[in-house]
């Protein structure tokens, strides 16, 4: 019983930060200092609700699958209102930083020219680049796993190439394949191809010499060793790879586009809109692009967990 | 000595030789003045800096100081150091444009980051759509004039002082292009000025102290146009990247010295028909608006007239 | 015991360097005789093949150097320029290292923290997780310019704003390995010293530090590559302050590609030294812990 | 000592339950050797785990020492030998089992007297700077085995401590435990798959049977205490290991 | 089948170099069964991975079948089972028997009789949709010799393949490998640690020594191939074991 209504109180709290940061007029805490007080209150109050739904899910109270995203949800909740609170509070400049309600409002209605820049940038340079990155570092390594020599040569290359910053690499490729998505595409196939490589050259010789043994035992030949016993090993690796390149792929497409591009596409939009202090237009494209770069990798986390369901890691999160 | 930083719009050139010339030969120093200047890059809007409280001074183009003031900064022009645009576009001859007439299903390479103002509005004024359709393609175009040594544009964006000169240092020659100097074709709009915030000025201390600052500017520009050599060389001296050559430095000082202000009381001075024509030039830009109504309180002359007469 | 030659890595290595450079040197001349070739023809000047073969290996913008070129520039840029010219690659590069470290270092400190932070509370986990993740989306040169702007109104100039850009893109490979490697403790082994009723503390030192040293090598590694390009990519907004950022932009924005290619050059050499200065460490840590090597 | 009653321990997997305990009653005295024998898959290493600590049962109850398990564990009440040898691969044979006893805040002097002791006993006395991956998995075991016995526990739960040895070394590991055993007095509890060793080791046998893992039956030995290899050759042992694997067979139907 | 002169291994490590096996001299006829018995870390696994070509000797010769064991492993005349089960956990329990017979190439019908046919054998026929870490230890096991069975290879090579089953099952395994054994008239290298096990499938017992491994003795047995369960309580029994005993005792001193 006391549980439900500390549970209401913190709730209560919360309420009140979030009336706070959106009926007062902006400036609030210049005006009346010891608002800010309320602050710690209210993050505190979430952190306290956020522990108890953890403690719920854990005892399995709560139905998880659809508790557990609260959690998060929550948590960025806190980070907004903190966010809100702040720059709203104490008036911050709306060229500096603005309030995640102005972003929003940027959102909703702009949304026919953030989703003309996603095409460009996502659907286009994105997905191409990914997948021709992707396939071609899986292949090599598959092809480089057959040979020490090769793997001598091609891994410190590897190493080497991944040093280099892609903002050196985006004029010269831009350069290269001019301004359309081409040239981003170039470069998210550059940065992408090695971490591929480098993970699935890594997964291919994570096999357990025991399960070589016995291929070995079996005469199998290599083709077979490696769809029955090297590539199945080697997935996780692999899925390591395919999720850290999604968030990679998006960034590199953006930055690609500081260095010219037609005039659409997410990294042309934040670099025009911040010339023009349209600062909400530009963290709204932040926003489309973080939301795709957490999509993308989501869906890929959920796939992993499906083919991976044998796999030790996947197993014990599954046992939670 | 009172500390003063400024920011400038581009990175360390002649292009703001005045300033560096001042810092070098101690006109700031002369005045009891401790000047900081702060470069600026391709991301660095200035306005934000302006904002955010890391300079106290900054060099903006008029079209975006116009544009950031109806975003709610309230900053102000107090004073303008050049008089005419140095803006043009440069297209080949073999791309068969000879008058902006040729536009048409071309593609342009234009500097946006709050540069494109004054380009949207010449285009509104011919009468080109700028977003596809029928029109003028447009490119953003990067850090360089590459896109025209690669094909990729039929006209590029430059600069008379600076990226004009590289395009000739690229291997074309003045008579395979085509210049259209947004002087010529009326749509010229003002450079290089120097801005504050609306509040210092009703600071007479502050407002003293930005009349040092813009005398000893002025006497550093004075000094830059009358020796564009050594100016050139103090600015190398003051270049952290190490890129600039002498020789494009002293080219660009030289020509940067053809546009400072010479309308009214010279340099420093806004001069109110040069900025009306401003506004007008923007104002009329239907398609792509920069600003929807006449900017109130964007410039003022208290700091000028309190330099001259100090 | 000794190995066949072909199997070694100096070996290996020096075949790779070898057909690098055969393969630019095939590349640029075809690029740039291209590009010679188109010159020549909107000039209508007439031309023979061997005329811009030859001419490609020194062009003034090229559309890709040849190696002799690059290494000529780097080399002298290097070596025939004093370190403390505002010309010398090592000038830049003492200025982005600085970044590079100071980020790094506050990146693996912050990894470590949120990972230890994660395992030991089930409310982080859950809560702070997912953004640690969504974190990597946001796309940083985007926010670069907005930081160091940010930073600059409450006077952090510098070099702490590109340290924090740096530190924003290596704690995240920190923070993944080192939850892995945390979570890595074989589970017999965590039984083990539950049965001796072992604290949490005595858990984490004597058990999970050490199950996770491996991966946290792996992701020092990948976390110092991410510092130092956090740093160069710090260095272009911040303007022409210096750097191997700054560098590569005023070689962009004054067409000097050659110039570009060896600051390239320079910044990956650069992060290929620092990894192997960490995959140092990782070696005398492992051997240290008496693994078999 | 240890009383068990009416204990069940149900996992729950993804595809269905499984009874891994059922109805489990069970008294041991302090000072008995309890040897839980049967076929794999039984329930004997999970009922261990139960006595330990390391499972919690879904139905009944069960006491160590009067206390619940985890007070027994909190306590440091046994020393828990694993089937495998689980040893940390970053220390020596030596640190290792130094782990226990740094945990339990032993002096550095104590420390290095236990450890000496026991992996002389074990006979790895000339490897203790050698890293685990250094040694045959049966030096392993033996090395796992020392770990234990440095605290000198009350209790101790062995699970299939010898299944990785050879039998020459095993005899003797079984000789050396009864050696042990008989100086301490302690209580052992000991999962066995080997007939023999139960019969050469225990007080009490305990056979179970799996599906669900349930006690079929509990035999007291009728042989002495301190047993010798010699006893091998007895009526006595011959008799009490065919009652056993009787009543083995008895439950179990492989086919 | 099998012919090894004066073979030597020595394996190059850190400290210093291991001599795993020092002169072998070794003749295994067709048809044999042969056990390798000795202390851990005598080189019994080392020789027969050396029978399999899953190890190089530095000296000496070997011959498997008149071939190199290269050219017996090409030929898929032998199977292997581990002393780990080294079950692929992506694949269920009958699609991980299925592994050596889609290697070779066999239909789809062949493979689901053999693989039904050893699965039974080994007990596993209600599990064989299960996955390889829904077992246990002992199952696992079992699954691994089903799948070593099921290509019927001329020769099994078998490392301690009984040493995690309970002692009932064992018995069970042993009685069904002597059948498998008698029916195909196969040749069988096994390891193991058991006397007992030893003595009741072998025909011929190889006993081993430590450091360096080598063989010191090789005890033909006087028993019947074909032996049953109830042979274990004769005469003969016991005094095959007691001399295999000896043998291993007279070469090992643990302190
Ligand atoms: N964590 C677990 N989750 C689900 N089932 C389990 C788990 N641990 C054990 N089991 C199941 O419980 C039963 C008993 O397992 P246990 O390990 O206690 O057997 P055991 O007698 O020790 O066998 P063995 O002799 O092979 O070691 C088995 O059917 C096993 O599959
Ligand atoms: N890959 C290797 N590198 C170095 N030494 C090895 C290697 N494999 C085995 N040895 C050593 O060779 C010797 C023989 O080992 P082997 O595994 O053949 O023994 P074993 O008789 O099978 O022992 P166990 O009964 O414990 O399985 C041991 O001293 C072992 O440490
Ligand atoms: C990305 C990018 N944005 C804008 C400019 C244009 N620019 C800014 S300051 C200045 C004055 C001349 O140097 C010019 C032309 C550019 N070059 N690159
Ligand atoms: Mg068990
Ligand atoms: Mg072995």
């Amino acid at each position: 019983m006391t549980h439900s209504i500390k549970t209401s109180v913190y709730s209560l709290l919360l309420l009140a930060q979030l009336y706070l940061c959106f009926f007062f007029s902006a400036g609030f805490y210049k005006n009346q200092q010891w608002l800010i007080l309320l602050l710690p209150v209210a993050i505190f109050s979430a952190a306290k609700l956020m522990s108890t739904l953890t403690q719920l899910i854990d005892a399995k109270v709560v139905n998880s699958r659809y508790i557990k995203p609260l959690v998060p949800a929550l948590f960025a909740l806190v980070v907004l209102i903190f966010w809100q609170s702040m720059t709203k509070g104490f008036d911050v400049s709306k060229i500096l930083l603005p309030a995640p309600s102005e972003i929003f409002v940027a959102f909703i209605s702009n949304i026919p020219t953030l989703w003309a820049d996603f095409k460009q940038t996502y659907m286009k340079a994105v997905l191409a680049g990914y997948f021709i990155g992707c396939v071609s570092g899986f292949v090599v390594a598959s092809w480089a796993i057959k040979s020490r020599f090769l793997q001598n040569s091609l891994l410190p290359l590897g190493n080497f190439v991944s040093a280099i910053p892609i903002v050196g690499i985006a004029p010269i490729m831009v350069m290269w394949f001019g301004f359309d998505w081409q040239s981003k595409a170039a470069v998210v196939v550059v940065m992408t191809f090695f971490p591929m490589f480098i993970n699935t050259l890594a997964g291919l010789k994570s096999v357990d010499p025991l399960h070589n043994d016995l291929m070995h035992t079996y005469a199998a030949k290599s083709t077979q060793r490696f769809v029955k016993n090297q590539f199945p090993q080697a997935l996780p690796f692999i899925f390591n790879a395919l999720k850290l390149n999604s968030t990679m792929a998006l960034i590199g497409a953006i930055v690609a586009e500081f260095f010219g591009t037609p005039i659409v596409g997410m990294g042309f939009r934040i670099s025009t809109e911040v010339g023009r202090m349209n600062m909400e237009m530009v963290w709204a494209t932040i926003l489309v692009a973080a939301l795709a770069g957490s999509i993308s990798y989501g869906a890929l986390a959920l796939l992993e967990r499906a083919v991976l369901f044998w796999h030790p890691s996947v197993r014990s999160a599954q046992a939670k | 000595a009172d500390k003063l930083t400024l920011q400038l719009k581009w990175v360390t050139q002649a292009q703001f030789a005045g300033y560096y010339v001042a810092l070098e030969n101690g006109y700031y120093d002369d005045l009891d003045l401790d000047v900081t200047i702060k470069p600026g890059g391709p991301d660095i809007a200035p306005a934000q800096t302006l904002a955010g409280g890391g300079a106290d001074v900054i060099v903006d183009w008029l079209p975006s100081a116009l544009a950031t003031r109806e975003k709610g900064l309230p900053m102000v022009n107090i004073g303008q150091i050049y008089g005419k645009s140095g803006m043009m576009l440069t297209c080949l001859k073999t791309s068969g444009i000879s008058t902006p007439k040729d536009f048409g299903g071309k593609t342009l390479g234009v500097w946006f980051y709050g540069n494109e103002y004054p380009f949207l509005s010449w285009m509104s004024k011919l009468g080109y759509e700028t977003t596809g359709g029928s029109g003028v393609t447009v490119l953003k175009q990067g850090f360089n004039v590459d896109p025209i040594f690669q094909g990729q544009a039929d006209c590029v964006s430059t600069m008379t002082y600076n990226e004009y000169g590289q395009v000739l240092d690229g291997g074309l020659t003045p008579e395979e292009l085509t210049l259209f100097k947004y002087e010529d074709e009326g749509v010229a709009t003002l450079e290089d000025g120097l801005y504050v915030l609306e509040e210092d000025l009703a600071d007479p201390k502050m407002v003293e102290k930005y009349a040092k600052f813009l005398k000893a500017s002025i006497k550093g520009w004075q000094w830059a146009a009358e020796n564009p050599e050594e100016a050139a060389m103090i600015v190398l001296e003051y270049d952290d990247t190490g890129a600039q050559t002498e020789e494009h430095q002293v080219r660009m000082m030289g020509e940067v010295a053809k546009l400072l202000n010479t309308t009214g009381k010279g340099i420093g001075y806004l001069d109110p028909a040069a900025y009306q024509r401003t506004v007008d030039v923007l104002l009329n830009s239907d398609s792509t608006p920069v600003i929807t109504k006449e900017p109130v309180g964007a410039y003022s002359h208290v700091v000028f007239d309190k330099a001259m007469s100090m | 015991m000794k190995a066949k030659f072909i199997h070694q890595k100096w070996f290996a290595i020096v075949c790779t360097i070898v057909s690098v450079i055969a393969i630019w040197y095939v590349a640029s001349i075809w690029m740039n005789a291209n590009q010679l070739a188109k010159t020549y023809e909107r000039k209508s000047q007439s031309w023979t093949v061997s005329q811009v073969v030859s001419e490609s290996f020194s062009v003034k913008r090229p559309m890709l150097p040849p190696p002799h070129q690059v290494l000529q520039q780097w080399y002298k840029s290097v070596f025939d320029t004093k370190v403390s010219s505002k010309r010398s690659l090592v000038f830049h590069s003492m200025i982005t290292l600085q970044s590079t470290l100071l980020g790094f270092g506050l990146g693996s400190v912050l990894g470590i923290a949120i990972a230890v932070g994660i395992v030991h509370n089930r409310t982080l986990e859950l809560s702070f997780m997912p953004w640690v993740i969504a974190s990597q989306t946001i796309p940083v040169l985007a926010i670069a310019p907005i930081i160091v702007v940010v930073l600059g109104a409450i006077n952090l100039t510098g070099v702490v704003p590109k340290a924090i850009i740096a530190m924003y893109l290596s704690f995240f490979p920190v923070t993944i390995g080192m939850v892995k490697g945390l979570r890595s403790a074989d589970k017999l082994h965590m039984e083990l010293l539950q049965t001796y009723n072992a604290s949490r503390t005595q858990l984490f030192w004597k058990l999970r530090w050490y199950s996770a040293q491996p991966y946290l090598f792996a992701s020092l590694k990948i976390g110092i590559a991410a510092s130092l390009v956090g740093a160069v990519v710090a260095e272009l907004p911040t303007g022409a302050q210096g750097g191997l950022g700054s560098r590569l932009l005023s070689g962009s924005y004054y067409g000097q590609t050659v110039m570009i290619w060896a600051t390239l050059l320079m910044a990956a050499i650069l992060g290929s030294v620092l990894v192997n200065i960490v995959a140092l460490f990782e070696r005398i840590l492992l051997r240290r812990r008496g693994a078999a090597l | 000592m240890i009383e068990v009653n009416d204990l069940s321990l149900v996992f729950e997997t993804n595809d269905g339950p499984v009874n891994a305990l059922s109805n489990i009653n069970l008294t041991v005295n302090e000072g008995d050797f309890v040897s839980f024998i049967g076929p794999s898959g039984c329930g004997k290493t999970t009922l261990l785990r139960v006595i330990a600590d390391l499972e919690k049962q879904t139905q009944g109850d069960i006491k160590v020492n009067g206390t619940s398990p985890e007070d027994a564990r909190l306590n440091r009440l046994y020393g828990y030998v694993f089937q495998a040898a689980a040893l940390l691969p970053w220390r020596t044979i030596k640190k290792n089992c130094a782990v226990p006893l740094e945990i339990a805040g032993h002096s550095q002097a104590h420390q290095t007297k236990q450890i000496d002791k026991y992996l002389k006993m074990v006979g790895l006395q000339d490897f203790h700077e050698k890293y685990p991956w250094q040694l045959s998995g049966g030096m392993q075991q033996r090395a796992s085995i020392a770990r234990a016995l440095c605290i000198e526990p009350d209790l101790l739960l062995m699970d299939e401590p010898f299944g990785a040895l050879d039998e020459i070394t095993r005899d003797h590991m079984n000789v050396e435990l009864l050696k042990i055993w008989q100086e301490t007095q302690k209580t052992v509890v000991f999962v066995t798959h080997s007939i023999a060793e139960a019969v050469m080791l225990s007080t009490h046998i305990v056979v179970m049977s799996p599906r669900p893992g349930r006690i079929t039956k509990v035999i007291e030995s009728p042989l002495p205490r301190m047993k010798t290899l010699a006893l091998r050759d007895t009526e006595a042992f011959h008799a009490l290991a065919a009652e056993i694997r009787e009543a083995l067979a008895d439950e179990h139907a492989i086919d």
